[in-house]
């Protein structure tokens, strides 16, 4: 292919930060608390992908071996469980106040 | 054009023993595709024709009868051309771009997971080591056929559907996964391949049978895998007589067949998964596939290099079949009958399953799950862990017909030991202990990594 | 990789270029989408692409616990948070045009930042001389992983002598536990904090 | 789902979710016809149903009135249309009653015969109708393969499978014809060995018991404040079954009979040796029992055909003869009840003198039975809904009218 | 208890509200006054001797002839009964009660002659009140949820009144 051949870590690192932009600027933009939680999920996902091309052997000579997909595995495993307890916020959020939109959420504002 | 015929007979035979070329690639990648296509979409035909069968064999009726011949097997391909003039009709009040989209999800996914399933030995569409797993991943992601569907569908009925499909896959993915481990656990590899490999022999080597563990294991699997792929008496999200169609009940013609395509496409998946972990895989009971294998092939293979001599006057030598490839071939179709043949059974059971009983209650079906199969799951996962580590006889030790399963002794558990005594001790370097060059051709899991020194001790510890 | 490298084509850009742009686009869409429910279905898609990218960085067992865990775990409960809270009003939430142009400003200067970044080192950028000669054994990492969970680094077996990583010993015991340990925490603490207390009186809105 | 906290005032959900108003019906594949129930969920939960009639309603009671008696008969016909015999039946003892008409001997134990082998007939539509309700289809065919026995029996006898109209004021249509006591016999001593066959199937299924053991708990005083009668009835432990407690005119046709009223005393039904012991979970007045009241009295019904068929050959008389078409009524007026399937079917006839009544009323048991479904369903699960209105078997054209 | 017996008692019981019987007919019965029936009835189900637990059946009857000729030869004046069967499960006895109204209340024809509920005494009431209020034209005071059950809601006219006219058309299907 044009101009990415070989495939190289900067190649995966673009589309790391892609989608690590494209999470936050989400974070940022969406009043629905699920949204943030994508854009959360975005992210991490983002960060997650540098790992993995780091510790790819097919993208440099010299990789980070297998402590990159380790931390990896440790960053889904992690985002799972911070997925659990946002959902869990957000829910009881909605419950409280019956609106799941975050700008309404100024509770403890001074 | 003489290449591209060189190129297939390659694919088959490997005349020569540098790689295969790019359209052998090709070839075989096409030879996957249509295989697995005819699996899933020509395969749910004949499932559901072999339903309306069965189905009413057990209720004191004909079935199909009519269209095809005095079996009614082409009522289903009469169906599919019905379904497909059906008028596709899109609710007012549906998201229609998911509700269009939810059909091929769950479709998608079905097929998906066929990637990774092998139909003999080596007959894999895409060799991983991760099969087991990642068939497991895709399964989980069918899921969101339903889910979509429900919801898209603005129906209220639906979204019942879809919240109940959710819960119950969602749980059931819990013990599914506790059971699949076990036969992993064992063979020390997620690779299906040499998990099925390791089963060859008579049936007293199919892990099921390994210890009473793993048997209890293989039925717990067999209920979840069931649940998981909503077949009654867990349908709970399409019960007809709750929920009216649940999830696909705004759904009609050609993009409703495709749910049932999925349904049935992860029916055989599951009971595919079934024959590979615990029972054999392409091995039959009796190993007899070889020895018949190696005299067919004593008639074969002098017919295929005569007809690459004749075709060789058109488009040039192709060069001579090696030898004993004919006979493995052979082997793996058959290998192949005896496991669509085991994966039908299993799709049978389930069929005669849903045509007996009645269906669960949603809170009932979550009990099963949480109540029964997780801890009976977690019990023989421990049970036949126990069993491994302390080296307890297998009916794998039996002196029967075929291999012995030495392999099986070759699992991580045997791998920690070793590592762990080589890493406490003072000396490291022992050249046993040194990783082995990797070869990429060979493609097994359980010894990818193993020394070879740890064979040595396992045969002398025998 | 060797069916990758068997035509002159490279097909591992190919399929680098085809599941990267899925992944960025749906990203996008997601970012770009106000319907909640359809945002859902897009990161469904952009992580599930994403995981492609896993299994062709050679990453095969990550990019299976991607789409076990993430897609098919994770994301089934966000899908469950929104089918619990969409109702009609919080289906589709407009933000206002200024909060967009700020975000995207701010944005567009942090992916500038992160490019740049990604272009800086040579090493990163010039990629593996042959990647069709790693071999399939590369990919087999799953013992491995395992192993190292167990805290026994097989990779490292080798490291040398006196080095920080004692030989075989720098595995991510404490961390795998400390994880399991948090995981269980965090879901019977999310269990507990979904539940709802309301008076019986008022069958309506709020507590 | 809902715990128990020590604040009355709290209630503690899961997870909270919006309620919302589902309808189920009139087209839904277990509403047994054309039932609308709305159904006010939380979730799975149903907090409340309400059940909406009348998409079968054709008015028969005014059609009566424009009708002499033997006239309505086909009307009756199409009401309990499972169960047609029976409907005959309470029709032409009703108008009778009126007329104080008595009928022979022969025509007495012919009656016994067809009204107890329309009973089973509709108990066994009954039957596998509620296993289709818990989502099991097999039992349903199973069932219509011996109901379509008894079809035939009784095409043989009066030309229709459906809606009969055999039995009418003085007697019946025609007598049985020749040889069709035997078949009924072979008929009886074919399907006898089948019972324990749907008891495998349904009654001692495991699921089918954790679907139905427990489940739609009604006690004998809320049956009988709510009408329920039949097998609803008797299967909450109420003694009480017009074939032995009902009017004189209807009890005398069993006059001679030995039977026992299906209901359990004492923890215990009778003949229960035979048929599969209750489960451990099942409580007395739950969809099991009704069931199980409904599996008992097939056998019953087929004691009692045994008996009638070994009387009706000996018996003197004729097979009644029926009255005349314009069969002119004395001023009065006239309630009478018999029990058929579903419970007492009730027919009140009012006469100002002429050939045709002056009011037709009919009292129907399905309508009884089904006003009991708001209260029995209140705090189910929806999966509950058609187990709890299949028990029931209700006959839409019956409620309906 | 013979009905001559039950019907003094309950004469003495309920004085004005047990306005008369016949223990002649075929199914004698007892004539109770539209404000007295509740409390009647109440007594009936509770009373040990008695015990009418089960409510078979309430019906509507009208009559009422158009022709004024054969009114005159009918013999009664026009009026709208409503006819309790009752029957008792423990004693296995049966009774009649009959509450006779006008056609309409005060004679202004649309007015619907009441009659108390007894709703609340046996639950089967419920639906039965509410089939005679559709089909009959009476209305049972009292009665929580007194809707039309078997025709449909927005549905003009009582159909078994013997004054029905069947409409043209409803909702543009045609009626006759």
């Amino acid at each position: 292919m044009i101009g990415i051949s070989p495939v190289s870590v900067s190649h995966y690192l673009v589309v790391g930060a892609v989608l690590f932009v494209t999470g936050a600027v989400c974070m940022a933009t969406k009043r629905n608390a699920l949204g943030v939680l994508m854009g959360v999920e975005l992210v991490i996902n983002g960060a997650n992908l540098n790992f993995i091309a780091f510790g790819s052997k097919y993208l440099r000579v010299e990789s980070l071996g297998l402590d990159g997909q380790l931390i990896a595995l440790f960053v889904i495993v992690l985002a799972a469980a911070e997925a659990a307890v946002a959902l869990a916020i957000a829910l009881n959020f909605y419950n409280n106040h019956a609106t799941i939109d975050v700008d309404q959420a100024s509770e403890l504002k001074g | 054009m003489a290449e591209f015929f060189q190129q297939i007979w390659d694919s088959f035979f490997q005349t020569s023993s540098e790689s295969p070329g790019a359209i052998a690639y090709l070839v075989a990648a096409v030879i996957h595709c249509v295989l697995i296509i005819h699996v899933v979409a020509v395969g749910a035909l004949i499932f559901i024709w072999m339903e309306r069968k069965i189905s009413g064999r057990i209720q004191d009726r004909l079935g199909p009868t009519r269209v095809g011949g005095a079996f009614g097997w082409l009522q289903t391909l009469a169906d599919g051309i019905k379904l497909i003039a059906k008028e596709d009709i899109t609710p007012k009040d549906a998201d229609a771009m998911l509700f269009k989209a939810a059909p091929y999800v769950g479709f998608a996914a079905s097929y998906c997971a066929y990637i990774a399933l092998p139909f003999s030995d080596g007959w894999v569409a895409q060799h991983m080591n991760t099969a087991v797993f990642f068939i497991l991943a895709v399964l989980g992601i069918e899921v969101f056929s339903p889910i979509l569907a429900g919801y898209a569908s603005g129906s209220k009925w639906s979204l019942f559907g879809a919240m109940r499909e959710a819960a119950q896959v969602v749980s059931y993915e819990v013990p599914l996964g506790m059971c699949v481990v076990v036969p992993c656990m064992i063979c020390g590899t997620l690779n299906l391949v040499t998990i099925g490999n390791m089963q060859a022999g008579s049936f007293t080597n199919w892990l099921a049978f390994n210890d009473p563990f793993t048997f209890i294991v293989a039925c717990v699997y067999f209920t979840c895998a069931t649940a998981s792929v909503n077949r009654a008496p867990f349908d709970l999200a399409e019960a007809e007589s709750e929920l009216v169609a649940g999830f696909h009940t705004e759904y009609s013609g050609l993009r409703w067949s495709f749910f049932f395509m999925a349904e049935y496409g992860s029916m055989f998946l599951v009971s595919g998964l079934a024959a590979i972990l615990f029972f054999g895989g392409w091995h039959g009971p009796i190993p007899i596939a070889e020895p018949i294998a190696g005299v067919l092939s004593l008639v074969v293979e002098p017919l295929l290099n005569f007809g690459r001599y004749v075709v060789g006057f058109v488009v040039g030598d192709l060069g001579q079949v090696t030898e004993g490839v004919v006979a493995t071939q052979i082997a793996n179709l058959m290998g192949c009958l005896n496991f669509l043949v085991k994966g039908t059974i299993g799709v049978t059971v389930m069929m005669w399953v849903r045509w007996t009983l009645p269906r669960l209650r949603i809170d009932q079906v979550m009990t099963t799950c949480l109540k029964y199969c997780v801890p009976i799951a977690a019990f023989g996962f421990l049970g036949a862990l126990v069993w491994q580590v302390n080296d307890l006889p297998t009916s794998n030790d039996m002196p029967v017909i075929g291999k012995n399963r030495f392999e099986v002794r070759e699992s991580w558990v045997y791998q920690a030991e070793k590592e762990l005594r080589t890493t406490s001790g003072d000396q490291k370097s022992s050249p046993d202990d040194q990783q082995p060059p990797f070869d990429p051709h060979q493609a097994t899991g359980s010894t990818e990594l193993v020394p070879q020194g740890a064979f040595v001790m396992k045969g002398g510890a025998r | 990789m060797m069916l990758l490298a068997a035509f002159d084509f490279d097909w591992h850009a190919f399929f680098f270029m085809f599941f990267a742009l899925l992944t960025c686009g749906f990203a996008l869409a997601v970012l770009f989408t106000s319907n909640i429910v359809r945002m859902a279905f897009y990161l469904i898609l952009s992580l599930g692409a994403s995981a492609g990218l896993f299994f062709l960085a050679g990453a095969e067992f990550v990019g299976a616990m991607q789409l076990m865990i993430y897609v098919g775990g994770t994301l089934v409960l966000l899908i469950f948070g929104v089918m619990l809270t969409a109702q009609s009003r919080f289906v589709t939430m407009k933000t206002s045009s200024g909060e967009w142009v700020m975000a995207l400003v701010l944005g567009g200067a942090l992916l500038f930042l992160l490019l740049t970044a990604a272009f800086r080192v040579g090493d990163w950028r010039t990629g593996h001389p042959n990647p069709a000669n790693v071999g399939l054994a590369e990919s087999k990492t799953t013992t491995q992983i395992g192993m190292g969970f167990t805290g026994v680094r097989v990779d490292k077996l080798d490291a040398p002598e006196g080095s920080t990583l004692v030989s075989g010993m720098s595995g991510y015991l404490l961390p795998f536990v400390i994880v399991s340990v948090h995981l269980l925490v965090v879901l019977v603490g999310a269990a507990y904090m979904a539940r709802t207390k309301r008076r019986a009186s008022s069958a309506g809105v709020g507590a | 789902m809902a715990t128990q906290v020590d604040d009355a005032r709290i209630i503690e959900f899961d997870v909270r979710t919006d309620e919302m108003l589902v309808n189920m019906g009139p087209q839904h594949p277990s509403t047994h016809g054309v039932l609308r129930l709305v159904l006010r969920t939380d979730g799975e939960i149903v907090s409340e149903v309400e059940p909406h009639l009348g998409y079968l309603h054709r008015c028969a009671e005014k059609i009566g009135e424009n009708l002499t008696p033997r006239q309505w008969i086909p009307y009756t016909d199409r009401m309990d249309y499972l169960a047609g015999m029976n409907m005959n039946l309470g029709w032409s003892l009703c108008v009778e009653k009126l007329i104080d008409h008595q009928l022979s001997e022969k025509a007495k134990h012919l009656r016994v015969i067809i009204a107890e082998m329309g009973r089973i007939a509709s108990h066994l539509v009954g039957m596998g109708a509620y296993g289709l309700d818990l989502g099991t289809f097999s039992p349903f065919l199973y069932a219509f393969r011996e109901r379509e026995k008894i079809l035939d029996l009784f095409e043989e006898a009066c030309g229709a499978r459906l809606t009969y109209s055999y039995l009418t004021p003085g007697g019946a249509t025609a007598d049985l014809p020749n040889g069709w006591l035997q078949k009924c016999e072979a008929f009886l001593d074919q399907f006898e060995p089948i019972i324990p066959e749907y008891h495998a199937l349904l009654t001692t299924n495991a699921i089918f018991v954790k679907r139905t053991a427990g489940i739609g708990v009604m006690s004998g005083e809320m049956a009988v404040d709510f009408g329920c009668t039949g097998p609803v009835l008797r299967g909450s432990g109420v003694d009480y079954d017009l074939r032995r407690d009902g009017e004189e005119r209807y009890t005398e046709m069993y006059d001679g009979y030995a039977f026992e009223v299906i209901s359990q005393k004492d923890g215990h039904y009778p003949k229960d040796h035979d048929y599969p012991a209750v489960p451990a979970e099942a409580v007395l007045g739950d969809c099991w029992h009704r069931f199980y009241v409904r599996m008992l009295e097939v056998v019953q019904a087929i004691d009692l055909v045994r008996q009638a068929i070994d009387r009706y050959s000996t018996a003197s008389g004729d097979w009644g003869v029926p009255i005349k078409l314009a069969h002119k009524l004395p001023k009065g007026e006239v309630y009478l009840e018999t029990e058929s399937p579903r419970g007492q079917m009730g027919f009140y006839l009012v006469s100002d003198g002429n050939a045709i009544p002056w009011r037709v009323r009919a009292r129907s048991s399905c309508f009884c039975n089904l006003s009991v479904t708001s209260d029995l369903c209140r705090g189910c699960l929806i999966a509950d809904v058609p187990a709890i209105v299949g028990s029931l078997d209700v006959v839409m054209g019956e409620i309906d009218r | 208890m013979s009905g001559q017996n039950l019907v003094e008692r309950l004469s003495q019981r309920f004085g004005e509200k047990i306005t008369g019987s016949n223990l002649e007919a075929i199914d004698p019965w007892i004539e109770v006054s539209a404000a007295g029936i509740a409390e009647v009835c109440e007594y009936l189900r509770d009373d040990a001797d008695l015990q009418l637990n089960l409510l078979n059946c309430i019906s509507g009857v009208d009559y009422f002839i158009a022709d004024p000729k054969k009114a005159a030869k009918a013999g009664w004046e026009p009026h709208t009964e409503v006819v309790y069967h009752l029957s008792s499960t423990f004693n296995k006895h049966t009774l009649v009660l009959k509450v006779i109204l006008p056609r309409w209340k005060g004679d202004v024809e649309g007015k619907l002659p009441e009659v108390q509920s007894v709703a609340g005494v046996w639950s089967t009431a419920n639906w039965h009140e509410r089939e005679v209020f559709d089909l009959s034209g009476v209305r049972f005071t009292g009665h929580p949820n007194l809707r039309r059950i078997l025709c449909p809601e927005d549905w003009v006219g009582y159909p078994l009144r013997k004054d029905y006219e069947m409409p043209l058309e409803y909702h543009g299907i045609r009626g006759r």
